[in-house]
């Protein structure tokens, strides 16, 4: 038993959120014979690459909530170039690639995730990535503000639309856009991102909050700081069980409405919450903020859905 | 350093003494690796790991490995929230989450060049592995480090030399995880009456070829770093971060890096050489 | 000490959410005289009153969802005639009215909220509560879905701006907004309701959300219902502590850009989390769901306000 | 009916006794009314009320009140989930959040007119103090009750007759609240092999002027209404729904009213009138 999802081939339907775990830095905690074995996800999504390399935001970058996460972290990449040069070459030797996968097995197909400003500079990624075999799918963030209006670009769907058909012929390979939940009718985004030619869609990512300095009181709290902003970035995102029923809400609606496959995430800790996502729609599920509390996760979520039980 | 299994484990409470203001949380760990000084492990209750302040905590909470013999894992614990305070109030026999050991931890003095522990407050905590093992008293755990820190070769047990500041006399009680620690306090309640920064000074002036290793609040760190910097004398300082993962998925934990970016102090570090650090940012210490 | 807003002068900054405190009710339960003496809101928020009588979603109509609760109430109410003839009169004996409040004391002004499909029985409903002395300010509830759209009416700039400027004359009192938070930018949708001439907004309401029937394992879980919508509505909205963060972002947003006063509120549990608000720039609080876990809530919210300890 | 105090107050566990498959929860409580039988309290630990499966609890949770004695308010617990699995794991000297007492309770029969009680499972609880009441084995708290549930004068202690169905022997132990029930077990490990219903039916054909309590689940409270319903026999059922507030304030616990509409069971019940009722909503009963 397998899923096919874009043409690909997966042991399962659990993959991680972009952002929410990082490969190649895990190989180095865990040793790449341990990861490889164990690898949890049935496809790996790369954290959001720019056409630069950005720094990413000061600390403080987290905020815990109530059983939820915001993070400000600002979208921190080596840049287009060194991903390619650098990070591809070991992902080859930890997933596999079109050669198949170092010690046996299917490789684990790299969806790699991409934000630009502008059409033109999405178009020079996803040449790029279409260049590139490790490479199986890419995903688009358009959770990012748009330069003139701060808003997600993906928020309006025609200018979505846009972007979408605009960017679309840059790449033969799968294209996912990934949706903003920031919205008022993330159906309507998600047809948009359809009629402009995505192959598929994917959602929620983080749902805009904030947090101020803690207060007289907890530890650190009063003073200076108190009331102030606590996140450097200012603002940061929401993630985690709190979001999980606005996720399923947004995940049925959307997959109520399009034709193509829907990647479904927010606030995943058990199969039975990946069940719910599948149950209303979703193709696929991804396992995000959990992974901090087990890397495992997402293994643990997939052996729990049947009939996946028998692949991991 | 040691690599972590992968994915967290579940240990068992075997007591939780009081040390003073502090909790010293001891729990079995027989698949956890020897792991090396500086290293540390993301622990979280497996029961009612939540429902604190604020209904946090959330993730789970960083912590040092403050020993670790016969395949027993003791941690220091400071009180100073939801997740502090929900692991000092486990009792043997429950059950904690761990990921460990994580990190970058302590590299040893060069042959004949002594080390100067400088610890403040709940930043003591990983000078107490370094300090047994850097003294060569090995317990048959202990060997595997001294591999580890001392790239290859077991030293000869070298000069260890333990400065501990403390906010006060119930804080310095924690001096008792040491043999033969020299120690100051804000309040002259115990030892010298000032900063331990005062006694590093001092210690710098005999011997400056001596190499410091320090945890502490941000401030601390800040002197030490600015001391030795002055005096070029190479120091390796433990930072610490709010951290979701440990494991350098979130990118959550990070620390200005010197010369632009930043560093992941769950990967990069926590142990981190002074020379790679501009000023020690506010939130790169332990909880003041 | 005390606060003014909009023209009336309150005790202190923390008044109800729409809908999550039922005055008549709690006096059937509590008693008059002590719910009289110890009303915890320096102004009464009456749920969302509609041109006719509404019986509201079938059951179930809550779920309880990671540090929040999902409902899908439905709005159910008396419609306009009967609350202004059977509740008006009752409230006046409660909270007081023009002429004071029984027992002695400030009277607790009575802000009365309303929703309408269109401009139309919005201006009905505006002039009738105009038109009743006992009715200090009206609440504006604009998250009601726009019939067409399915959108909510308050989630499009533009849309909210004609109503709100349609509806304006009808009632020289303050005419307070309530946004919808479903919205890309609810900044530009508080301008708008500036625009369009409100004297206030009030933020945020519910983030829509979603649930599933609980799955084998679960008590009842499993069987016939299991992966189906749990809730009577189909869809509902979430509120409480998971939702703190995201409302304090939209309140910060809010506030930074309009000039009237804004209302915050979304996860209010604690003086602290009010004191978030009032520091990102709110002028009032209000306390909802904690109200649930707690009739008193809103006063011990209240009295650990500085400098308003006094006056509760 | 009682009104409550304004505001939650604390409760402290004096005990926490198994009673078979059940919980018996005992809890000072000196300044609350004597609440009438039927009457119910929303109730949630004071300490680590969240954490449990899925980050639940979060709002408290409601149960009748089952005896009130000498200021102390006894609750029968079933397991079904994190918020009753928080609560039965109490323990003495532990506080309790209540808001009670809540709720219309039962109203007495009329003078001369049997009384039967019908309990299912959990449902039970509320039959207990309605028992004591009516049987007027009051204790000096009780009597507060009979004149309330008398509708102002206290009766004689009119007939009684208690009948009680439960799944399986475990839960039948929940009878020793009663004096002199019969019990029906579903798989006759325990009295009758057969639903309570079927003792209530034979009853009935005995005597046609019995005023009928009933609480259990939806499908048992669905066969009393019928029963009822068919003879013109008076019914009052306690019921149950998903509860957030337990003062009228959420509106999310509504069950259909005949005739259209809803009733809020928290304001309106949850002893409702079987009249006021058509078939009984299958959320509308104790967890199954
Ligand atoms: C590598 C490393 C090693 C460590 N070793 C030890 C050790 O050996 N012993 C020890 O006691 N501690 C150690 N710490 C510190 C320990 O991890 C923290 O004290 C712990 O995480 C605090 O959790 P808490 O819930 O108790 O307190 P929190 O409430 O999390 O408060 C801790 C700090 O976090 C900030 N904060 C407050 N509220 C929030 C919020 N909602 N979200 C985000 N941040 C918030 C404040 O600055 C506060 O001072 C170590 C930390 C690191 C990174
Ligand atoms: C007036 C009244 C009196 C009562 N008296 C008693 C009594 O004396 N003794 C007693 O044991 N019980 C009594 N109950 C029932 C008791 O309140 C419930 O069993 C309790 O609330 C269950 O909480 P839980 O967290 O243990 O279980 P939950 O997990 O809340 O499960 C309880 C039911 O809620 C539903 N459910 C499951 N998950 C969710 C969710 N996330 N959100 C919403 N609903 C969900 C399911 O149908 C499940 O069967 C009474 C209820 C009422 C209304
Ligand atoms: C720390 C962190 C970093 C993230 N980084 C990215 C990112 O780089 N690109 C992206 O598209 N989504 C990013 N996300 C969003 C997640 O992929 C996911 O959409 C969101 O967290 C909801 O899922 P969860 O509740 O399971 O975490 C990030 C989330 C977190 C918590
Ligand atoms: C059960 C329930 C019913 C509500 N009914 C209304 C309503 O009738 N009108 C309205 O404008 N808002 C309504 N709200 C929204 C609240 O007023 C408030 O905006 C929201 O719950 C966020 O605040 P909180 O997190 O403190 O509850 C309702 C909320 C809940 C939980
Ligand atoms: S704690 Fe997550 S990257 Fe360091
Ligand atoms: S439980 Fe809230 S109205 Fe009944």
């Amino acid at each position: 038993m397998s899923v096919e999802f874009c043409g690909l081939t997966l042991a399962h339907p659990v993959v991680n959120g972009s952002g929410t775990f990082d490969a190649l830095a895990a190989r180095g905690v865990f040793g790449d014979e341990q990861l490889r074995e164990r690898f949890p996800f049935s496809a790996y999504v790369s954290k959001t690459i720019t056409l630069e390399p950005r720094a990413g935001n000061p600390p403080p970058r987290l905020w815990e909530a109530p059983a939820g996460l915001v993070n400000s972290i600002g979208l921190p990449n080596k840049g287009l170039e060194r991903y390619i040069s650098e990070d591809l070459p070991q992902l080859a030797e930890l997933l596999g690639g079109p050669e198949g996968r170092p010690g046996g097995g299917a490789p684990v197909p790299l969806i790699t995730n991409v934000m630009g400003a502008s059409a033109e500079e999405l178009t020079l990624l996803l040449e790029a990535c279409d260049a590139q075999a490790q490479i199986a799918a890419v995903e688009l963030n358009v959770s990012c503000p748009n330069v003139r209006t701060g808003l997600d670009i993906g928020a309006d769907p025609r200018q979505l639309e846009d972007v979408v058909r605009a960017v679309r012929a840059a790449t033969g390979k799968p294209l996912i856009v990934k949706l903003t939940p920031n919205t008022a009718d993330v159906s309507a985004c998600a047809l948009a991102a359809e009629a402009g030619g995505a192959d598929a869609v994917s959602l929620i990512n983080t749902l805009r909050a904030m947090a101020l300095a803690p207060r007289a009181g907890a530890p650190r709290g009063g003073g200076a700081g108190e009331g102030a902003p606590w996140l450097g970035g200012g603002t940061g995102g929401l993630s985690g069980p709190a979001i999980r029923a606005v996720a399923l809400a947004q995940v049925a609606a959307v997959a109520a409405r399009v034709e193509i496959p829907v990647i479904g995430m927010g606030g995943v800790q058990s199969s039975a919450h990946a069940q719910d996502l599948l149950d209303v729609g979703a193709t696929l599920v991804a396992v995000g903020t959990e992974s901090f509390r087990d890397p495992a996760a997402g293994a643990r979520v997939a052996r729990g859905l049947q009939p996946f039980a028998a692949r991991i | 350093m040691s690599l972590a299994p992968f994915g967290r484990r579940r240990l068992t409470v075997t007591a939780v003494e009081r040390l003073g203001a502090y909790s010293l949380l001891r729990a079995a760990d027989p698949d956890g690796p020897v792991p090396a000084p500086g290293q540390f492990a993301m622990l979280a209750a497996v029961e009612r790991w939540g429902a604190g302040a604020d209904d946090r905590p959330y993730v789970p909470r960083a912590f040092s490995v403050a020993r670790h013999r016969h395949a027993e894992a003791h941690f220091l614990l400071e009180d100073v929230g939801p997740g502090t305070r929900r692991l000092a109030e486990l009792c043997p026999g429950e059950e904690l989450w761990a990921l460990a050991p994580l990190g970058r931890g302590f590299t040893a003095p060069d042959e004949g060049r002594r080390a100067l522990l400088v610890g403040g407050g709940i930043g003591i905590a990983p000078l107490a592995i370094l300090q047994d093992t850097l003294a060569g008293e090995a317990g048959e755990d202990i060997e595997a480090d001294v591999v580890d820190v001392g790239r290859g070769a077991p030293p000869d047990a070298c000069d260890v030399t333990v400065l501990l500041g403390f906010r006060d006399r119930a804080r310095a009680e924690g001096a008792a995880l040491f043999q033969g620690a020299r120690v100051a306090t804000d309040d002259g309640s115990a030892g010298h009456h000032g900063f331990v920064t005062e006694l590093l000074a001092a210690e710098l002036e005999r011997d400056p070829h001596a190499v410091v290793y320090a945890c502490g609040p941000a401030a601390m760190l800040e002197g030490v770093r600015a001391l030795c910097e002055e005096r070029a004398t190479p120091a390796q300082l433990a930072l610490e971060a709010g951290m979701a993962c440990g494991y350098g998925a979130c990118f959550g934990c990070v620390v200005p890096r010197r010369g632009g970016g930043y560093l992941r102090v769950c990967v990069d570090g926590p142990v981190i050489d002074a020379a790679e650090l501009e000023q020690i940012d506010e939130h790169a210490g332990a909880p003041a």
